[in-house]
């Protein structure tokens, strides 16, 4: 269980390279929903069945896997922009940071002061890298679409290291933290169309009037 | 009663001589011209002219306008009180009345200034920016002059500083009080409007300063301006005499003449003066006044050295 | 002591009820006015019984504010500081009364709540015995005094000014908060009696200190570099409002930095040394500027740097020779205080009759004023009795304190030995160039201003003020003449506070006490001359009846014209070139027309504050410009801003994980 | 009770969603916000025994904060009502029911004793907020709500991860939990390293919101384009809000004795933020953005205050209150002048006294207030900071904070005294409205709170910021 686990989340990793490679806004949306099915099943891979986790798999796989890829499709079909035109930094350069942070990733959480259960699993190197990724994504994409989308990632990744910790989040606490999540892509994507609506594209240079 | 004798004779070298320079001054600088000039004793008449006449007010003056001559006479009849006549000691004094004595001096600039701007005229106003310009510069040198004396003597009264202790002080510090005897001479001249600063007798206004001042000032008030004017003569007069010669004879009257000559040779030495110099042009006054300053100024560096 | 807290308690609510009369102009004068002058004579009251009695009352009170009590305390010296406050509040409202009928705004009360504020917030700074309630007063002050200063808030110019006045004032704050919080920390409290504490302080902590104050309270108090706002303020507030800044506000600064000055330990010598050169530039200065001035009341702010000048001189040269020359210090204090005092009097006295001026002519610009001593004799009666007083001529009593500095520096010239001796005989020769200046300027105000015939057909028709603005300048004048005649008058209660400060200079003291005989008694024999003298000119009446009155001689010009009377630049002009350098002059721009039939010219003449235009505001606006720069790291990508969160991470992890 | 505190607000909300009429639902505002200012009076008067281990209740820090939130609400509710009225072109709906979520998600926070629930709590604000501040409908804002929305997300995402390594660092131990006493009581034996960490993403998280330069990039963005009611919400409100979570893993920092970090860290932050205000403060052009920067400055002025702890937390506790009232006074006031004059440009706006003589007034009183002059609370709370900056011996901290207080006035100044006198701009007729009762009452009454707080500390008050530095102050 524990290496289907692990090999779940390498695979996560690979995906949050071809996102981070990938030009078309369809694609990467769809990567990003791959990766959000994938790491709804790893609770059930790591801890032993109960409600908790069942619900847990659940909400996830109907968020991150279904929900907010829709909205974001919802999103970039209104928009009508299929591909990411020339971002901060150009794609090959991007993968290489994010290979960086990727093993940076890793060589921290080596240092890191692991309880003994977790020393093997990848899920806290799995979730840094994924964290990276986002970051790099909202840092280097132009466009609000994939900044939200990078959101989206940036939130993977801390979902996968809340894997660690599932008792530390009380059912309820875990429902009302998906809840925000939800209603947060929700609202993003209300503000991604009045962006549309409002400046017909949706660079981030033109969201730029409000400056010193 | 010794207070009372000094105090007679104080007045009656005051107000008996000081007219007399004038005249000597006149014809010292008539003889030099070939003339023959006027008689010693036609400033008296003057006055005594003057006094008796009716006088023409401007209708634009006020009560200042009046104002400046009498201050114009009584600030340097007081203010004489103070200034030992040689050897004749002064018959007031106190310790620091020598501030006192040049802001009076100042008093009676400042009301002359006001009554010749409210006459008005351009030329007027003219004439007392020049004098209270200069005086700007001549009141340093006279304080420098007496911290000189003040730091020699150790006293802060006039009748100290130019009574005995200042004949000890030749032998120590001649060469500073030879400075601020010059400096002195030169006090006495600007603050009298003589030649080269000013020329009382020249009949171009543009070029007066002090004469200018008064145009319109006529009859008992001129008067008194003249009659001030010649006792502010004797008093910086008395000054620099004292300065260059503080010796007594132990009696009064033989004082009182050797004090009576010194001036009328000092009277002498300014006719000399206008006579030999030319006037200088205006904006060259200033730079002669800072360096006279600068001079005291030196005098009382070579005395702290 | 409860005399000063009913009097606070009357500003107070006079303050508070006059906005809340609203729109009645009469009624909000009434009782603003009128409660004002009443809270300012129990004060005067209160001040002078403390004087006489000379003992020290004393009150605390304890507040939820952590530091802060309300302990109030009222010796000799702050009473002598509370009589100017107290006098020109009173004076200022019966003036104010008159001077803003028919001025009133939307809100005619609104005035003297800042006023009565104003006066009590100075006479809580003044008593009060813990150093935050001293700040707490002293930021109310400033703030009163702001909102007075913009009463006129739809001129540019006051809004430039206030900001000037707002900027400085609070610059000057925060330096003595700082100054303040480390007095605090050391001494463990902030009660004035915790602070003797101060006495043995380490001596960099105590210069350190020195120097925090001395720029707080000068910044105030119109110190020399920090002087800027004075000639911005007094000209944009009302005449009796400068009046009370000029004369009473400023002398709160002096009074705090004689008070901490007497907490810190025993001075070095380069505190006093600081004091003097400060002092004395500001006194060259100021007065040189002020000769340039068109605008009266802003020759006359130029006029009280000149006069804190001298003030801070004499208390540098008591700084110097404290505990090293006791009689010097006795004297150089004697000097300070006497100066304070009088300056209060007579700038009081200058300020209300720029005002009465402004009002009768509606111009503050002496090129359109002249003439007026015969449209406005008694004003103009008061001016020549400030101009004395300030020029410190006999018979007024501004000689006597600029004679005990006079003495001072020529005592300390005498007793100090060698090149030491050097120093304070240059000051006095310096003294001396300044008392030249200040005849000229203010020679300058009475003939141009008074004399002579109106340059303005406005000032034709000017009008003499109303007994509600007379009397105040009568009763200032009446003072500064007795303080001139009768000096003991003033020397009395000077003498007490010395006493109090420097008490092994009692001897001197006492003997200082004789002066008054010499000064007064001169004076007086000056004045009965002086009349005797005019009699003499009457005595002898000119034959004819009346001495015919004729146009003044014009030189030989036929029609001489108001435009050919001597102009105030002119006055000056002679002054400018002959010995001020360039930088000082006043700019002036066109005027200069050649050809042979001119055209229009456009003149104009101005004479900038050379600090304020070289020295801070260019200051400003560097460090503006330095600050530009960095906005652009607000440059509106907010892929940008995700990265500052981002690197804000790392910076910390790595700060945190250096730490482990 | 407590529960009342939240669901009250949500069911205005509903009701202000479900209501058709625009002008009755302006009319829900004033009462939904005097009925929870009610609650909250009587939450604190009669406080509830706080038993240990639940997930909701008021310790003293918590009364605070929820007392002045509800206060501020309360008249900014009133206010909103004379706004709405003035703004009828866009539905009231989703503004109303948004506030109402917004007043339930600080409420709730406010009562979070669970660092996830608090979590989610102070979330929801973001998005209850988002809204509102897109009320004006145009470019600007739609800009500004996106950048809050985005950069408050990613922040609130970084806090949730802070979280998680907060309850990591209990482990091994068999049972995590997130409840405060728990995480308190088991605090000694938290691993350090992972609460380090967790206590600077948690820093990094709640500061962004809070707005510590240079995370606060959002703020005079949202603030400058928000309605003015909302900018006081969110400057006062949410802030303090924000400062509250912060002051929660403080609390947890201290009790596991890395005080010292904490400390350290929060100066940094707060010398940090004063150096951006001064430097944005100086020659700023917007006076709301203005008010932005000022807001960032006193962020860092309450760091330094907890961070230099002793009599500095009473301070800045007091400051933390002072704070929201006065710019409640600021921001509704600079709204009325904006909606004037149709600009918040300072070359565009002149002689706002003479058109709006009350408004304008109430704003320089209200910049005197918020630069700590007498006789205003924001003067003593600095002066209780600054002394115990002084007192702990930091003197090159207090010289700091006494130089960049004194550059922030002079830019302040500038801007204020510009807007405020001089001859009134010709832009002074564009908008036919005039200020009126509803628009003055509200600020005028914070105003003179802020007042009273200058002149004398109501023993009740002292008391509460008694305890709530004690909570602060136990474990040090």
């Amino acid at each position: 269980m524990e290496n289907l686990a692990n090999l779940l989340l390498l695979l996560v990793i690979l995906l949050n390279f071809f996102i981070l490679g990938s030009s078309r806004l369809g694609a990467c949306i769809q990567t990003a929903a791959l990766q959000g099915a994938m790491l709804a099943c790893v609770p059930l891979l790591m801890h032993p069945i109960s409600g908790h986790t069942l619900f847990l798999a659940g909400s996830a796989l109907a968020l991150k896997g279904v929900v907010m890829p829709w909205l974001l499709f919802r999103a970039i079909r209104q928009v009508r922009i299929r591909r990411e035109i020339d971002p901060m930094i150009g794609y090959v350069p991007t993968l290489i940071l994010g290979t960086v942070a990727t093993a940076g990733a890793f060589i921290f959480s080596d240092h890191l002061p692991l309880v003994a259960a977790h020393r093997g699993s990848l899920v806290i190197p799995c979730g840094l890298a994924t964290l990276g990724a986002g970051f790099l994504m909202m840092i280097t994409r132009r466009k609000a679409l994939t900044q939200a989308l990078g959101y989206l990632i940036f939130e993977n990744g801390i979902f996968i290291f809340g894997l660690l910790l599932t008792e530390a989040m009380p059912l309820m606490v875990e429902a009302g933290v998906l809840l925000d999540l939800l209603v947060a892509v929700f609202v993003m994507g209300i503000v991604v169309n009045q962006i549309n609506r409002e400046f017909s594209s949706l660079n981030v240079e033109n969201l730029s009037l409000l400056r010193e | 009663m010794t207070m009372l004798i000094r105090l007679f004779w104080h007045l009656a070298l005051l107000l008996g001589l000081s007219p007399l320079l004038l005249g000597v001054i006149a014809k010292t600088k008539a003889g030099f011209a070939g003339r023959k000039g006027p008689p010693l004793v036609q400033p008296y008449y003057d006055l005594a002219r003057l006094f008796r006449k009716d006088m023409v007010i401007s209708r634009t003056t006020t009560w200042l306008f009046r104002a400046g001559p009498v201050a114009g006479l009584t600030a340097p009849l007081v203010a004489s009180l103070f200034v030992p006549f040689g050897a004749i000691g002064a018959p007031l004094g106190f310790d620091g009345d020598l501030i006192f004595v040049i802001y009076l001096l100042g008093l009676s600039r400042f009301c002359t200034a006001v009554a010749a701007l409210d006459t008005g005229s351009a030329f007027e106003g003219m004439g007392a920016a020049r004098e209270v310009t200069f005086a700007c510069l001549v009141e340093p040198t006279v304080f420098f002059v007496l911290i000189v004396l003040v730091r020699l003597t150790g006293s802060f009264s006039l009748g100290g500083l130019f009574g005995p202790a200042l004949a000890a002080g030749w032998h120590t510090a001649a060469p500073s009080l030879m400075l601020a005897i010059f400096c002195m001479l030169v006090v006495t001249l600007v603050e009298n409007c003589r030649i080269p600063f000013d020329d009382p007798t020249t009949h171009l206004e543009l070029t007066m300063i002090h004469e200018v001042m008064v145009l319109d000032h006529s009859g008992p008030d001129f008067g008194m301006i003249l009659y001030g004017a010649a006792m502010k003569l004797l008093l910086l007069g008395a000054m620099t005499v004292g300065l260059a010669l503080p010796v007594s004879l132990g009696s009064a009257p033989l004082d009182a003449a050797v004090f009576a000559l010194a001036m009328l040779l000092l009277a002498v030495l300014i006719g000399v003066v206008e006579s030999v110099i030319a006037r200088l042009p205006l904006l060259k006054v200033p730079q002669l006044l800072i360096g006279t300053s600068l001079l005291s100024f030196f005098a009382l560096i070579l005395l702290l050295r | 002591m409860q005399l000063l807290i009913v009097s606070w308690l009357l500003l107070l609510t006079g303050g508070i009820l006059a906005p809340a009369l609203g729109r009645r102009p009469l009624a909000a004068a009434l009782v603003g006015g009128g409660s004002a002058a009443l809270g300012s004579l129990a004060g005067l009251a209160m001040a002078a019984g403390a004087l006489a009695n000379g003992q020290t009352a004393g009150l605390a009170l304890a507040t939820t504010i952590p530091g802060l009590t309300l302990s109030l305390r009222l010796d000799p010296l702050a009473a002598f500081f509370l009589i100017p406050v107290h006098l020109l509040g009173l004076l200022g409202a019966i003036y104010g009364v008159g001077y803003l009928r028919g001025h009133e705004g939307r809100l005619p009360g609104l005035h003297w709540l800042f006023y009565n504020l104003l006066v009590a917030s100075m006479s809580v700074v003044i008593a009060a015995a813990n150093a935050l309630l001293f700040l707490f007063a002293w930021e109310g002050m400033s703030l009163a005094s702001f909102f007075l200063v913009v009463t006129e808030h739809r001129e540019p110019a006051t809004a430039r000014a206030g900001l000037i006045y707002l900027l400085a004032t609070h610059l000057g704050a925060a330096l003595l908060l700082g100054g303040f919080l480390t007095v605090g920390a050391f001494a463990g409290g902030f009660d004035f009696s915790a602070f003797a504490a101060l006495s043995h302080l380490p001596g960099p902590t105590a210069s350190l200190l020195f120097i925090l104050l001395l720029l707080g309270f000068g910044s105030k108090a119109g110190l020399f570099p920090f002087h800027v706002w004075l000639p911005e303020a007094h000209p944009a507030a009302p005449s009796h409002v400068s009046a009370l800044m000029s004369g009473a506000m400023v002398k709160t600064a002096l009074y705090g930095l004689v008070r901490f000055l007497l907490f810190l330990p025993s001075a070095p010598g380069w505190w006093g040394g600081t004091l003097m050169a400060l002092g004395l530039a500001g006194a060259l200065f100021g007065i040189a500027m002020s000769a340039f001035q068109n605008d009266v009341k802003r020759g006359l702010a130029y006029s009280t740097v000149e006069n804190v000048g001298l003030i801070l001189l004499a208390l540098g040269l008591w700084l110097f020779c404290r505990g090293r020359y006791p009689q010097l210090a006795a004297l150089a204090l004697t000097g300070a205080l006497t100066h304070i005092l009088n300056h209060a009097l007579f700038k009081g006295l200058l300020f209300l009759g720029a005002g009465s001026l402004l009002h009768g002519t509606g111009s503050r610009n002496l090129n359109r004023l002249g003439g007026l001593m015969r449209r406005m004799p008694a004003t103009g009666l008061c001016l020549v009795v400030g101009a004395l007083a300030v020029t410190a001529l006999p018979p007024a009593n501004g000689l006597l304190g600029e004679w005990f500095i006079y003495r001072g520096f020529l005592e300390a010239g005498v007793r100090l030995k060698g090149l030491a001796a050097f120093f304070p005989l240059v000051i006095v020769g310096l003294l001396a160039l300044v008392g030249g200046l200040a005849l000229l300027v203010f020679s300058r105000l009475i003939g141009i201003a008074l004399g002579g015939e109106p340059r303005d057909s406005r000032t034709e028709l000017a009008h003499e003020s109303g007994a509600l603005m007379l009397v105040p300048m009568f009763v200032l004048a009446g003072l500064c003449l007795a303080g001139g005649l009768a000096p003991s008058l003033l020397l009395g209660p000077v003498l007490r506070v010395a006493g109090m400060i420097e008490p092994p200079a009692a001897p001197l003291l006492a003997q200082a006490g004789l002066l008054p005989l010499w000064l007064g008694g001169l004076a007086q024999g000056l004045t009965l001359l002086l009349a005797l003298t005019a009699l003499l000119g009457r005595w002898r009446r000119p034959r004819r009846a009346e001495t015919p009155a004729v146009p003044t001689w014009g030189c030989g010009y036929l029609f001489p014209t108001r435009r050919m009377a001597y102009s105030a630049e002119g006055f000056s002009e002679l002054a400018g070139v002959s010995f001020f350098c360039d930088c000082l002059r006043p700019r002036i721009e066109g005027g200069r027309s050649v050809r042979l039939f001119p055209g229009r010219e456009v003149f104009r003449h101005q004479a900038p504050d050379l600090v304020l235009e070289a020295g801070f505001l260019p200051l400003f606006a560097w460090v503006a410009a330095r600050c530009n720069r960095l906005r652009r790291l607000q440059s509106g990508l907010v892929h940008i801003y995700v990265f500052y969160i981002f690197s804000v991470i790392v910076a910390l992890l790595g700060w945190v994980a250096v730490r482990l | 009770m407590k529960t009342l505190l939240v669901l009250v607000p949500a069911a205005f909300a509903l009701a202000a969603y479900l209501l058709p009429s625009d002008r009755l639902r302006a009319w829900l505002l004033p009462v939904g916000g005097v009925a929870h200012l009610l609650l909250a009076l009587a939450a604190v008067i009669t406080p509830e025994p706080l038993p240990v281990g639940a997930w909701l209740g008021l310790d003293p820090l918590g009364r605070l904060v929820l007392l002045l939130v509800s206060l501020l609400f309360a008249c900014c509710s009133v206010y909103g009502l004379g706004y709405l009225r003035f703004r009828q072109q866009w539905g009231t709906r989703a503004f109303v029911s948004c506030l109402f979520l917004f007043l339930a998600a600080m409420s709730l926070s406010a009562m979070a004793r669970h660092l996830g629930i608090l979590w989610v709590a102070v979330e929801a604000t973001t998005l209850a907020s988002a809204p509102l501040i897109y009320f004006n409908r145009n470019r600007l804002s739609i800009e500004a709500t996106w950048k809050y929305l985005l950069l408050c997300s990613v922040g609130i995402a970084l806090a949730m991860l802070g979280i998680l390594f907060v309850a990591y660092s209990v482990l091994p131990a068999p049972h995590i939990s997130l409840q405060l006493d728990e995480l308190l009581a088991g605090a000694p034996h938290l691993s350090r390293p992972w609460l380090r960490a967790g206590f600077v993403f948690l820093l990094v998280g709640f500061g962004t919101k809070a707005g510590f330069a240079p995370l606060h990039t959002w703020k005079p963005d949202a603030y400058g384009e928000a309605p003015g009611m909302v900018g006081a919400l969110l400057a006062g409100g949410l802030t303090s809000i924000a400062f509250l979570a912060l002051l929660r893993t403080v609390q947890i920092m201290n009790a596991a004795g890395e005080a010292e970090v904490a400390r350290q860290a929060l100066v940094v932050m707060g010398v940090l933020s004063l150096f951006f205000a001064a430097v944005f403060v100086i020659k700023q052009p917007d006076f709301k953005r203005l008010l932005a920067y000022s807001s960032v400055e006193h962020m860092g002025i309450l760091a330094i205050g907890f961070g230099v702890g002793g009599l500095a937390v009473f301070g800045a506790l007091l400051h933390m209150i002072n704070n929201a009232l006065v710019k409640g006074v600021l921001f509704l006031t600079a709204g009325n002048i904006h909606r004037r004059f149709d600009s918040k440009r300072r070359e565009e706006v002149a002689g706002a006294i003479a058109v709006l003589p009350i408004s304008a007034s109430l704003f320089v009183a209200g910049f005197l207030a918020v630069t700590g002059s007498p006789p205003f609370g924001l003067f003593v709370s600095e002066l209780t900071i600054l002394q115990g900056v002084f007192s702990a011996g930091r003197f090159p901290l207090g010289g700091y904070m006494l130089l960049m207080l004194a550059v922030i006035f002079i830019g302040m100044g500038s801007t204020v005294l510009a807007v405020t006198l001089g001859k009134p701009s010709p832009r002074a007729n564009q908008v036919n409205w005039n200020e009126n009762f509803l628009t003055l009452a509200p600020p005028a009454t914070l105003l003179l709170l802020v007042l009273i707080l200058g002149l004398y500390l109501p023993e009740p008050v002292r008391t509460m910021l008694k305890a709530a530095a004690g909570t602060l102050e136990a474990g040090r």
